[in-house]
């Protein structure tokens, strides 16, 4: 084992740290003091992003920045970590979210802060030990904790209705994760039969290369399935969702659907479809139309919300579709084309969508967030003419809604377009109903925008707003460079995960039987 | 000579006195302790019995591990018995009914 | 040994006597109003299923339950049948009605259990009674062999099992220790006056004249 | 000849960029900077890319510069599929640039009088320019990516610009329905632009031009359901053309035109007559190569553009609303843009693009000239007489009615005369249907336009008091527009017939052998004037004049008639006023019934089905399995040992049966 600096190991502990020491503080301005800690900790977290990108060689799909040691030793279970492609951008939006979550809270929070800001953090180094645990049973832990923080913060710092969220939330994801964890002991038992060496036992890596029936693969498939897609969420067990958002504070929402979501679709790329690839052959079609469901069905359901919130959660799924659609294209399309690399545009899609609605859902939640903080109202209809009082509230609130809408030139457009022009080369009426989001997208966004941001001044609440305060500004304008950013130049995203896809394509080619 | 099913019956008819003592006393504790004790002594009985004609000490010896064991159960069974009615004034098995679900 | 249909040996003889009067014994203890009554009954039982055991050569555990058992136990539920204060007619309440389903179900136990163990299974022709044994066999000393030798953990384990319902029956029975009634110096001169007298402000009283002529001192 | 190369790639990034970054000022600013900046800014800006653009069509033109494609950066790369942004320079591009800059340029200024106390000034500045710029990256763009791009672009500016008065109920639900009806055309465009990706494996402009002949021969079919097989050029052509369809405003898609006019005049004549409208026509010009490949799509388009030629231009002559009647007089102008591809008069098409953008800019712009002239009044049946009070209006909106309604000399003549000729001499099975329309239609275009005419400038005044009181000519910023835009409005048509014919566009456009009427045709011009006196004696110009004598006797000799007809025909005048349906089927069916069933969904769906029965259902299930189950927990202990003797002599019965 070669020593290397422990980047990974630094943004899971640092931050999961720093949360609890955050909880121990006791001084008498200890609220403003957690606030300065918070902040420099998710600042820290965002620098060493840096040495994670610029160290990174994206010419290799091979896992790097590796730490590995024993830590259950008799059971075979390591810590073991390692970024690939796909990873590394997940944690620099977790990174950032984190950071744009702890500015939120500057001036929204009132209550207990040091807990939420504490919540907050560990939560963080949880989803990114997710993102880079290499070893099964380290990824089903930090899986699983991140529930503990997640089902705090909603619990605590909710709406009215939070109990009967929370639980549904916890229930939802627990009922999956069981049985991520029966899958991961099969497999286990298998790479055991096979005489895997002993660290290899419950490296997912190692999974990759198992060879399985097909039966197997199936009954793999449905457990890894279920799990992820409550996550995702995928129609039909997606109701969780509205209902958590809806009681979430605007920071849990935040980080609800700009990353929480995206370990449903990680789930898809580090476990379902490599270890299950013939599998996932076999139940593509059924795939493929759950994610046409979610985008065409519960488009229609989005355009009848009247909680802004709710609204976005479900436009949430609706986007979250394109990404399974996109993952399971790529069947249709190496059926269809025989090109190995042409089908590489479903994951490159998909994974652009994942990062692109990172940013926007995180950004329109943290419109609601503001329009919340001043009139503690949710409700569509409680507003109208907000751009009256706070124009430059509206104008942030526009660009990220048009970016909900994927118009091009932002980040919402690049992961759609490239996910309905691979589904084209799958199936023409595939691309032709994937497509019709470019409709319905755009009539339950604008049509929300124009109730609330347009109009005349609607109520006298509404006429007394105060535009936004420069952290907001500040925060909004980070947000949407970022998404312009990937709009307008999604190269570098592209370049980052362009080895990774194509591995993964290759072992989607490789049958398993 | 006597059979080891004469032995059994006793023990037999002895255990469905203790059963039936236990359905027919349901409210008093006390003589429920005692109905166990019967049954025990059944049980032993048997394990005396099938000893003896089988050959076999160590049955004897399980015989009187039950015995420690009933010893004990019956020291401990009183005791809260005490206890319970010290606290609730009765051992009415049916003002007894904190398990209920 | 030729005779056995026609005249019953002693061993028979006292078979039936010791099992008459355990049967008895053990009916008369369920079906007794008066718990001492039972209790006493009770005893009767274990005696005379000593007997039996007697009769099984198992003499050192036939002593042993008349000794310890009856000697100890039984002596133990008279002590807190008698220590307890219980209403009667409470505890005999709805003998009757269960009297039925009690039977019953016992009849069925016995049967079916009669019906397991009976002469059928283990009768003389299949399981012949074995050769007594020889006069200077000491059923005490082979169980002693048994127990310190191979059962000699379980036997402490016993020992372990005796030793702690002692301490737990001591423990839920105990009281506490009555507290030391003499008082504590130290704590006598800590204390302040606000801990024992409290002033309360409080309007003065009208007095009836006043309340009538309506005029303030 | 290198770094001129060089300084004309840049030019090209500058003209592009150039509004951008002034729009981007005064955006971001646009609460502190001033009026005076804001104008300033941007209007020098796009002014100086008209300049630029002026200079790279001299460059193309004159200086015999072929034109170039020039690639600006790699927008991503997806396995052996790469993004690129860059220019494709050719004489089309180079005329578009001029034509947009040029129009947005007069907007500009025209915008100056009339935004002049508007309190959101500096944010229209802003979003016009941001609009040139998107119309810029369309027009200049070398792949479908940029194009779909740019293509989006406007329709956000046109967006924002329809509800540019936020406070009016009526401009933002028309804001939002245009973006919608435009996003159903996109769908189409989107799918056109990933089947190309499929067949041709690139999006940009050369290689697909350069790989359809391939395509054609190989004859590739598209499954579309099980046993209907289209080819794929078709498929990928009309896709592209319902795209079109939407930013063109063709039938059944034209419906957000007419509504478009909440925005400001400057909007309607910028985005909503000259330039944004004109992007489909364009669009398929530019995919020539593609179209035609395929006689079904070709078909489809003189169809679909006959449709909205005739039917738009019969709804103008029920209209009321000035701006209204010049917008359906917009949609039946597209229509005869969108018949001249149909037969494969590309040229023909751009020129009619050119001269409609010049002199229908001018009408709008004129009748903002008379809207605000009249405090905002839009009701043509308010006016009257109006060339007493506005001299210059009148003659400016004289030679725009007559340019419109194709009078020879005028440069609607040219164009339009020109598509008449070519789908006379086209070949296509839908021709002759198209060519009945296109004649029919010069008489309604004639009878609308001065109807208009006639009843806001001639006629009594019918304004009341107070306005007449404050009526006078607009100021100059308005009028020196106006005057700017009517001397191409007169001319542009004869100064560029010639070239045009003379094979202008050179191999920018491309027509297949089988269809080559334009070049034909080049044969018999004779020079512009010879054509104005040939045209005299055809019956297009014979209809114009009944157009016009019909409006004449109508709405000024004889005013009882149009209400006598209004009367008899009642069941017809009612399906013009409610424009045969559509919106009505769009507000009362479409939107309502998505709407209905969105409800349903979630309802019936998620609450009822997979909420209520599904997850609360499973746990209230349990909850009412353990209700019962708790029922053997009584808390008696004869019950549990009861329980457990009856276990027992249950395995007894079962060891001893067994």
């Amino acid at each position: 084992m070669t020593l290397i600096f422990p980047l990974l190991s630094l943004f899971i502990w640092l931050p999961i740290i720093g949360g609890i020491g955050l909880l121990t503080l006791k001084n008498k301005n200890q609220e403003s003091l957690s606030r300065g800690l918070a902040l420099i900790i998710a600042l820290i977290s965002l620098g060493l992003c840096i040495p994670l990108i610029v160290g990174f060689d994206s010419g290799t799909a091979a896992m790097q920045w590796r730490e590995q040691m024993p830590w259950i030793a008799s059971l075979g279970i390591h810590y073991a970590l390692g970024v690939d492609g796909f990873s590394v951008p997940l944690i620099v939006l977790t990174c950032f979210m984190t950071l744009l979550v702890v500015l939120a809270s500057m001036v929204s929070v009132k209550d207990r802060i040091q807990q939420y800001l504490a919540a907050f953090l560990i939560m963080q180094g949880l989803m990114c030990g997710a993102f880079v645990a290499l070893d099964a049973i380290l990824f089903y832990t930090f899986w699983e904790a991140m529930l503990v923080p997640m089902f705090l913060i909603i619990g605590m710092w909710g709406g009215k209705n939070r109990i009967y969220a929370t639980i549904k939330f916890f229930l939802y994801t627990f009922l999956g994760s069981v049985l991520l964890l029966i899958a991961i002991i099969y497999l286990n038992i298998t790479a055991r039969k096979m005489g895997l060496a002993y660290d290899q036992v419950f490296n997912i890596l190692a999974f990759h290369n198992l060879p399985l029936s097909l039966i197997e693969q199936k009954w793999l498939f449905i457990a890894f399935l279920i799990a992820f897609a409550v996550k995702i969420p995928m129609f039909p067990v997606h109701t969780w969702l509205p209902d958590a958002h809806v009681e979430a504070p605007t920071g849990g929402s935040v980080i609800l659907a700009a990353i929480l979501l995206k370990m449903g679709g990680y789930g898809f790329l580090r476990f379902i479809l490599p270890i299950t690839p013939d599998a996932s052959f076999t139940f593509a079609t059924g795939i493929i139309g759950l994610s046409l469901i979610a985008i065409v069905y519960i488009a229609l359901v989005t355009l009848v919300q009247t909680d802004m919130k709710k609204l976005i959660a479900y436009s949430s799924i609706s986007h979250m579709g394109f990404v399974t659609l996109g993952l399971f294209i790529v069947f249709g399309i190496l059926l269809s084309s025989k090109d190995p690399s042409s089908a590489v545009i479903g994951i490159d899609g998909a994974m652009v969508q994942m990062i692109s609605h990172g940013f926007v859902s995180a950004a329109l939640f943290l419109c609601v967030g503001v329009l919340y903080d001043r009139m503690h109202s949710r409700q569509i209809k409680d507003f109208g003419g907000v751009v009256n009082t706070m124009p430059a509230f509206a104008a942030f609130f526009m660009l990220f809604a048009l970016a909900n809408v994927g118009l091009p030139g932002t980040s919402g457009f690049v992961g759609e377009f490239l996910v309905i022009l691979g589904a084209f080369k799958a199936q023409f009426w595939l691309a032709v109903l994937a497509g019709t989001t470019l409709i319905l997208g755009a009539s339950y966004t604008l049509w929300m925008v124009k109730r609330v941001v347009f109009g005349a001044v609607g109520s006298v609440a509404v006429g007394s707003l105060k535009d936004l305060n420069p952290i907001e500004i500040m925060m909004f304008v980070l947000l949407g460079l970022a998404i312009l950013w990937l709009g307008l130049w999604p190269a570098p995203l592209l370049e980052l995960m362009h080895a990774s896809s194509n591995h993964l394509i290759e072992q989607l080619m490789q049958s398993k039987l | 000579m006597v059979a080891l099913s004469d032995y059994l019956t006793v023990s037999a008819i002895l255990f469905g006195l203790g059963v039936a003592g236990i359905f027919i006393n349901r409210k008093n504790i006390i003589t429920l302790l005692m109905c166990i004790e019967l049954l025990l002594l059944s049980v032993n009985t048997n394990f005396v019995a099938f000893s003896h004609f089988s050959e076999d000490m160590p049955g004897q010896v399980f015989v009187f591990f039950i015995l420690t064991v009933a010893a004990v159960e019956s020291a401990i069974g009183l005791a809260i018995l005490v206890v319970l009615f010290r606290r609730l004034k009765t051992i009415n098995v049916e003002d007894l009914d904190s398990l209920k679900g | 040994m030729q005779n056995i249909g026609d005249v019953m040996t002693m061993q028979q003889v006292m078979f039936y006597i010791f099992s008459g009067l355990a049967l008895f014994a053990g009916s008369m203890v369920i079906v007794s109003k008066n718990p001492v009554r039972a209790v006493l009954f009770l005893v009767l039982t274990f005696i005379s299923m000593s007997g039996l055991w007697m009769l099984l050569e198992a003499e050192f555990l036939a002593i042993t339950l008349v000794l310890v058992y009856v000697g100890a136990v039984m002596v133990l539920f008279l002590f807190v049948v008698m220590m307890l204060d219980i209403e009667l007619a409470s505890v005999r309440e709805g003998f009757s009605r269960y009297l039925p389903v009690g039977i019953s179900v016992s009849v069925l136990v016995v049967v079916a259990l009669v019906s397991a163990v009976g002469p059928k299974e283990f009768g003389l022709e299949k399981v012949p009674a074995p050769a007594p044994y020889p006069v200077d066999f000491s059923n005490v000393k082979a169980l002693g062999e048994l127990l310190y030798t191979q059962y000699l953990y379980p036997f402490e384990i016993a020992a372990i099992l005796l030793l702690v319902a002692i301490i737990a029956a001591i423990s839920l029975t105990f009281r506490g220790r009555r507290e030391s009634k003499a008082p504590n110096p130290s704590q006598q001169v800590q204390v302040r006056k606000a801990d024992r007298i409290r002033l309360v402000k409080m309007k003065p009283e009208k007095t009836g004249e006043e309340r009538e002529s309506g005029s303030i001192i | 000849m290198q770094t001129e190369m060089l300084m004309l790639h840049n030019l090209a990034l500058i003209i592009v960029f150039l509004p951008l970054l002034a729009s981007v000022i005064t955006g971001i600013g646009c609460r502190t900077v001033s009026r005076t900046f804001a104008h300033s800014l941007t209007i020098s800006a796009v002014g100086l890319s008209f300049f630029l653009s002026c200079w790279i069509l001299k460059a193309l033109v004159f200086e015999g510069n072929p034109g170039w494609n020039q690639t600006l950066y790699t927008w991503g790369v997806s396995g052996n599929t790469s993004f690129q942004i860059g220019f494709l320079i050719d004489r089309l591009t180079a005329l578009m640039m001029v034509i947009v800059t040029f129009i947005s340029w007069m907007v500009h200024i025209y915008t100056v009088g009339y935004m002049r106390d508007d309190p959101g000034y500096q944010r229209f500045f802003s979003y016009i320019s941001l609009f040139t710029f998107g119309m810029l990256m369309l027009v200049m763009a070398n792949n479908f990516l940029q194009l779909f791009f740019g293509w989006e672009a406007v329709g956000l500016m046109s967006y924002l610009l329809i509800g540019f008065w936020f406070q009016r109920e009526s401009a933002i639900f028309a804001s939002l329905k245009a973006f919608l009806v435009n996003r159903v055309g996109d769908l189409g465009f989107l799918i056109g632009i990933a089947a190309i990706l499929y067949y041709f494996g690139s999006l940009n402009y050369d290689s697909v031009f350069h790989d359809v002949r391939e395509l054609a021969a190989r004859g590739d079919m598209l499954i579309i359901m099980n046993n209907h097989e289209w080819s794929a050029i078709t498929v990928i052509c009309i896709a592209l053309f319902i795209g079109a369809m939407g930013k063109s405003a063709q039938v059944p898609l034209h419906v957000w035109l007419p509504d478009s006019m909440e925005g400001p005049t400057p909007i309607s004549a910028l985005i909503h007559a000259a330039t944004m409208v004109t992007a489909g026509v364009f669009m398929v010009a530019r995919m020539s190569p593609l179209f035609e490949y395929s006689e079904v799509a070709l078909n489809f388009v003189l169809v679909i553009g006959a449709i909205t030629c005739l039917s738009m231009g019969l709804l103008g002559v029920v209209q009321n609303d000035i701006k209204r009647i010049i917008a359906y007089s917009t949609l039946s102008q597209l229509g005869y843009m969108v018949i001249a591809l149909g037969v494969s008069a590309y040229g023909a098409a751009i020129f009619h693009l050119m001269t409609h953008a010049f002199f229908k800019a001018l009408l709008f712009l004129g009748a903002g000239s008379v809207i605000i002239a009249l405090h905002h009044e839009q009701n043509i049946w308010k006016m009257g007489n109006l060339k007493k009070y506005m001299p210059i209006t009148y003659i400016t909106m004289l030679i725009g009615s007559l340019a419109l309604m194709g009078f020879p000399l005028f440069s609607g003549f040219y164009s339009k005369d020109l598509i008449i000729e070519m789908v006379h001499a086209s070949e296509l099975p839908a021709s002759k249907f198209a060519y009945a329309i296109v004649v029919g239609s010069v008489f309604i275009t004639a009878l609308y336009t001065f109807r208009l005419f006639f009843v806001v400038f001639h006629t009594k005044e019918r304004m009341d008091k107070h306005s007449i009181e404050h009526l006078q000519e607009s100021p100059a910023v308005v009028w020196v527009p106006l005057v700017l835009l009517a001397i191409p409005s007169v001319i542009a048509g004869g100064m560029f017939i010639q070239p045009l014919l003379q094979g202008y566009f050179g191999n920018s456009l491309v027509v297949h052998p089988n269809h080559l009427a334009l070049t034909e045709h080049s044969v018999e011009f004779k020079g512009i004037f010879a054509m104005a006196v040939q045209g005299l004696s055809g019956l297009p110009f014979w209809l114009g004049i009944a157009g016009i004598l019909t409006a004449w006797g109508c709405y000024i000799k004889y005013r009882e008639i149009p209400l006598l007809l209004q009367k008899k025909f009642s069941l017809l005048y009612s399906i013009f006023k409610n424009k045969y349906g559509f919106d009505l089927f769009n507000e009362w069916i479409l939107a309502p019934g998505a709407r209905g069933v969105g409800w349903i969904f979630w309802r019936l769906g998620d609450r009822l089905v997979i909420d209520d029965i599904g997850v609360n259902g499973s746990a209230n299930s349990i909850g009412k399995f353990s209700k019962v189950v708790r029922r053997f927990q009584t808390g008696y202990l004869y019950h549990y040992a009861f329980t457990m003797i009856a276990g027992f002599l249950a395995l007894l019965v079962w060891l001893m049966l067994t």
